[in-house]
């Protein structure tokens, strides 16, 4: 009985959606925002990437309510799963290739990580895929060998400058500009690691603040009790 | 030509995503998704968002996938097989816990 | 090329593929009882939302919305979607490990990941807390197995974490 | 003005800063979280009082409206900025606590905050996706909030409401995502400019549909509602205060905003109104059959916010206006039940006697309970007799239901609360113990609240009046968006 309503309810919200969607005119969007975007962003913040422009700039306010999210994310999962126990058994460390592998990539990854969030004005990516990438090389090494754990006291102070840097940008914006994240330090030449004003200085403490609340939250987990040896 | 490369990757992706719920093996789930997730990249780049195509393919294929395989261990769902079961619940009688993680079968 | 043209463009494919997501994840989360694969189907539901929002910045013959990318000029994709994509895919996964934090501490307390057991227990739980007695006819039918026992290792490894008594 | 911001971005700020200020100070971080409230309620209430008539837009980055996010502060949101501090602060979770782990009080701690910043923020953005970030904050923040005891049946409760609410946000991202592509924009008064020659047709109406649905999770509406009477249950006693209390409500004002800036067709009207029927229906039934207290009360939440749905659908200013003192009085007097519900957590039965142990309490509850049925001279008969008048100018087939519907749940409403009435007033073998004299001082502070809302009805009606005025006052909202009505490109 609740199968079958319950198939009826996605049939009928596909079949909802699909003949909605035939009068979407896809390919031909209205942007009415769009348009404006393009023509004002680069100019007004001197940032290539258009993208991390209207996330750091234009919606740096959406950013930081994001990054609260996740922040929310990682402390709620910490309550939840709370301290191991000291003498819980961890993982086995992985095989030969996988720790030599880990240990090759670790510094690959927090070159190409960093590099990520630096250019984020300049080339695709920006402080999210950065700290993603960030989050993995850390990870991957936990992963290869659990007897390395992350330091949680370290992750902590991290997320919480990391934040607190993104929303102290804002206050001093505030002070100077009288508008929060107003952007600051003027545009710069496009197209140059130093310019685009303070874009690149959200984009590393967004990167910072995606790549600990991650890493944290990975720790979190890979941290319970593990009981499969 | 872009079309055709379109088509096969949305077949793809529909058919790894009824996978996800099909699927026996909670590890060829997971594995699923993350197919689900390089397809979408490769979406995003056609749809000319590299941005969001790098952030798919560093999280949706990636970071998720290890998130819920590590998961998997954690839950002693980590079995590739009906037969591999015990292997993953050494302490557990594998009549028991057959019963008691019922998914579709139940 | 143009056979496939003339059926069907890009847009309507990517179109369908996004609502297809959407529609088997919604499937999956009212039809499945198992709360990992629930939360699979549900990473897949906000997959195709994500790829419908990113589907309406899109114009055929438009490049990446970065200057320098494409020839100067050219006309750029809508950015606005990508950046809410890009929200919602960090806001996805961070609310997905979340999720699979608090499936391993149930998994650990009930040592199963059926949703109506769960329930069951739950109800039973509350109600015991509560202090009101459960009818016993609604709780087992005779002839119905009774809820299986917690088995009797994950009782001495049952993680305390704080506040729970 | 522009310092409006900073009730939503100081609370963020502390909660970035608990866990680390924990490990240099315990006492710090345990006073942080009441201060940084504390000082944005002063915030609100001076810009509120330094700006008083007219509504103003605070645009974040200096960014002209469309492009960037603004800031809406009229009455109505204003009430709600404040009332978020307010509460969160007389429903502090980490009063009292004993606990010997510091970082389980910062983790608490911090999701609080983070709850009040999303709570604030969702009562004043004026932007589509940034109200869903909001959003999607106060839920992940109420995740961890309603685990917050470590029990197991809390987390599958948490879980089950996750599973719900993560569907919903889904199905509001589609939404936006049709509005996206209908309109161009986010902006809330922006999207007013444009709704009317492009949000007519069936697109517009299953964008609402979604949205409201959506949204509709933490408001507590019909179909994604089967969360609240096993988290309700399961939370603390205050996470319920505010989870039922606050959060409920700023989803509804959500609600009321795209109601009123961007759907107008009389199909979005009827929409809500038909699942606020059936979210009346189906809370107050339930609430009757229900065994304990803690979740009679989040049942009979359902039904009153049910009933504010109803009120937002009816046409023009008195349905706003009833619908703004449904939630208003339901912000006050459920949150009070719930307070009381920090001793009273067991099953109806076990209430017997409360009265002698407890006999404020008693006398309090009877009072609530008054209210919330609407017996005259109280402020809960005044709201839901504007509700009714409303219905019956309406006049709909289906809005005359929905009157049927009220007065229905209203009988329904009676018996089961003056079922408990009479059990606190019975001889009972092992009464509950009294309450702590700050819940109970909290639950008298909201008490005398109603009282003196009941003694001065006339200036208090006449207040809501004009915030309701202002609310439903479309043209103003976009007026005060764009100011000198830039040349329109539509």
């Amino acid at each position: 009985m609740r199968n079958l309503a319950s198939l009826l309810f996605a049939g009928g919200l596909a079949f909802l959606l699909l003949a909605l969607g035939a009068q979407l005119a896809f390919g031909d969007p209205a942007m009415r925002v769009g348009a404006e975007y393009l023509h004002v962003a680069g100019p007004e913040l001197g940032a290539a990437n258009l993208v991390t422009a209207i996330l750091a700039g234009y919606r740096g306010f959406d950013t930081l309510g994001e990054l609260s999210i996740l922040f929310a994310a990682a402390t709620a999962a910490g309550l939840v799963l709370g301290h191991r126990r000291a003498d819980a058994p961890r993982d086995p460390p992985g095989g030969l290739i996988l720790r030599a592998g880990a240990d090759l990539l670790f510094p690959l990854l927090v070159v190409v990580g960093i590099y990520i969030v630096v250019h984020g004005h300049l080339t695709p990516g920006g402080g999210f895929q950065g700290g993603v990438v960030l989050a993995a090389a850390f990870f991957v090494a936990v992963l290869a060998d659990p007897s390395r754990t992350l330091d949680h006291a370290a992750i902590s102070w991290i997320e919480g400058l990391a934040g607190a840097g993104f929303i102290l940008i804002g206050i001093w914006a505030l002070v100077e500009d009288g508008h929060f994240l107003a952007p600051l330090l003027g545009t710069g030449t496009m197209g140059q690691l130093v310019s685009a004003g303070t874009l690149p200085l959200l984009s590393v403490a967004i990167g910072l603040k995606v790549g600990a609340e991650l890493a944290g939250l990975m720790a979190h987990l890979s941290d319970t009790e593990a009981r499969d040896q | 030509m872009l079309t055709w490369v379109a088509l096969v990757v949305v077949v793809l992706m529909l058919v790894s995503a009824v996978a996800v719920l099909v699927l026996e093996s909670f590890v060829a789930a997971v594995a699923a998704t993350s197919v689900v997730g390089l397809g979408l990249s490769v979406l995003y780049v056609m749809l000319q968002a590299p941005d969001v195509a790098l952030t798919e393919a560093a999280v949706g294929a990636g970071l998720s996938g290890v998130i819920l395989a590590l998961a998997l261990r954690r839950l002693g769902l980590w079995y590739l097989e009906e037969g591999d079961r015990g292997a993953a619940h050494p302490l557990v009688p594998t009549s028991r816990s057959a019963g008691q993680e019922g998914d579709n079968r139940a | 090329m143009n056979v496939l043209h003339a059926v069907i463009d890009l847009e309507t494919l990517v179109y369908v593929g996004a609502i297809g997501l959407v529609a088997i994840g919604g499937l999956g989360l009212v039809l499945s009882n198992h709360l990992f694969r629930m939360l699979l189907a549900l990473g897949m539901a906000e997959s195709g939302a994500n790829l419908l929002l990113i589907l309406t910045g899109y114009r055929g013959d438009a490049t990446a919305p970065i200057i320098g990318y494409g020839p100067v000029g050219a006309p750029m994709v809508d950015p606005l979607p990508q950046v809410l994509v890009l929200t919602a895919i960090v806001i996805g996964v961070g609310v997905q490990a979340m999720a699979v934090s608090m499936l391993v501490r149930v998994y650990r307390a009930y040592g199963t990941l059926d949703i109506r057991e769960l329930r069951k227990r739950m109800e039973l739980e509350v109600s015991a807390a509560a202090g009101i007695p459960v009818p016993t006819s609604e709780e087992a039918p005779a002839g119905e197995r009774p809820l299986p026992p917690v088995p009797a290792y994950r009782r001495g490894h049952r993680h305390v974490g704080p506040g729970e008594s | 003005m522009n310092h409006l911001v900073l009730p939503v971005v100081l609370p963020l700020l502390a909660a970035f800063l608990m866990q680390p200020l924990a490990r240099v100070s315990r006492l710090a971080a345990r006073v942080l979280g009441p201060v940084v409230l504390a000082l944005c309620a002063l915030i609100i209430l001076r810009l509120w009082l330094n700006y008083g008539g007219a509504p103003f837009v605070v645009a974040i980055g200096g960014f002209a409206p469309p492009l960037g996010i603004v800031l809406y502060a009229d009455h109505l949101a204003l009430i709600f900025a404040l009332a978020v501090p307010l509460f969160t602060l007389l429903f502090w979770p980490g009063l009292g606590d004993r606990s010997s782990d510091p970082g389980h009080g910062a983790r608490r701690d911090a999701l609080v905050l983070l709850l009040a910043a999303a709570g604030t923020g969702l009562a004043l953005s004026g932007d589509l996706f940034n109200i869903y970030v909001f959003y999607e904050l106060a839920a992940v923040a109420s995740f961890g909030l309603a685990s917050l005891s470590g029990t197991s049946r809390a987390l599958v409760a948490t879980l089950r409401y996750l599973l719900l609410s993560a569907f919903g946000s889904v199905l509001s991202l589609v939404g936006i995502a049709i509005l996206y592509m209908e309109t161009g924009t986010l902006n809330l008064a922006d999207l007013a400019r444009v709704a009317p020659h492009t949000l007519e047709g069936p697109l517009g109406l299953a964008a609402f549909a979604l949205m409201v649905i959506g949204f509709g999770v933490k408001a507590e509406l019909f179909p994604l509602n089967a969360w609240v009477p096993e988290v309700y249950a399961t939370a603390p006693a205050r996470v319920s205060a505010l989870l039922a209390g606050l959060v409920s409500k700023l989803a509804a004002l959500v609600v009321l905003r795209l109601l009123v800036l961007v759907f107008h067709q009389p199909e979005a009207s009827q929409l809500l109104l038909a699942l606020g029927v059936l979210t009346v229906l189906t809370g107050e039934l339930a609430a009757w059959r229900a065994r304990d207290f803690p979740r009679m009360i989040a049942f009979s939440s359902i039904g009153q916010l049910g009933i504010v749905f109803i009120a937002f659908s009816i046409d023009g200013d008195i349905g706003l206006l009833a619908g703004i003192a449904v939630a208003l009085h339901h912000l006050v007097a459920k949150s009070a039940l719930f307070g009381l519900s920090v001793r009273w957590n067991g099953s109806l039965e076990a209430l017997a006697g409360a009265a002698r142990t407890a006999p404020l309490a008693a006398g309090l509850y009877v009072l609530l309970a008054l209210s919330l049925i609407g017996v005259p001279p109280l402020p809960g008969f005044w709201a839901k007799i504007l509700v009714l008048v409303g219905l019956v100018q309406g006049g709909s087939a289906l809005e005359l239901l929905a009157l049927i519907a009220i007065l229905l749940v209203t009988a329904i409403e009676a018996s089961y609360l003056f079922r408990v009435a009479v059990r606190l007033y019975q001889r009972g073998k092992s009464p509950p113990p009294g309450h702590a004299p700050w819940d109970l001082g909290v639950a008298m502070a909201l008490g005398a609240v109603l009282l003196a809302a009941t003694l001065g009805i006339s200036p208090v009606a006449d207040s809501l009046r004009s915030v309701a005025r202002q609310a439903g006052d479309a043209g103003l909202y976009v007026d005060t968006v764009f100011p000198k009505t830039v040349a329109r490109k539509d």
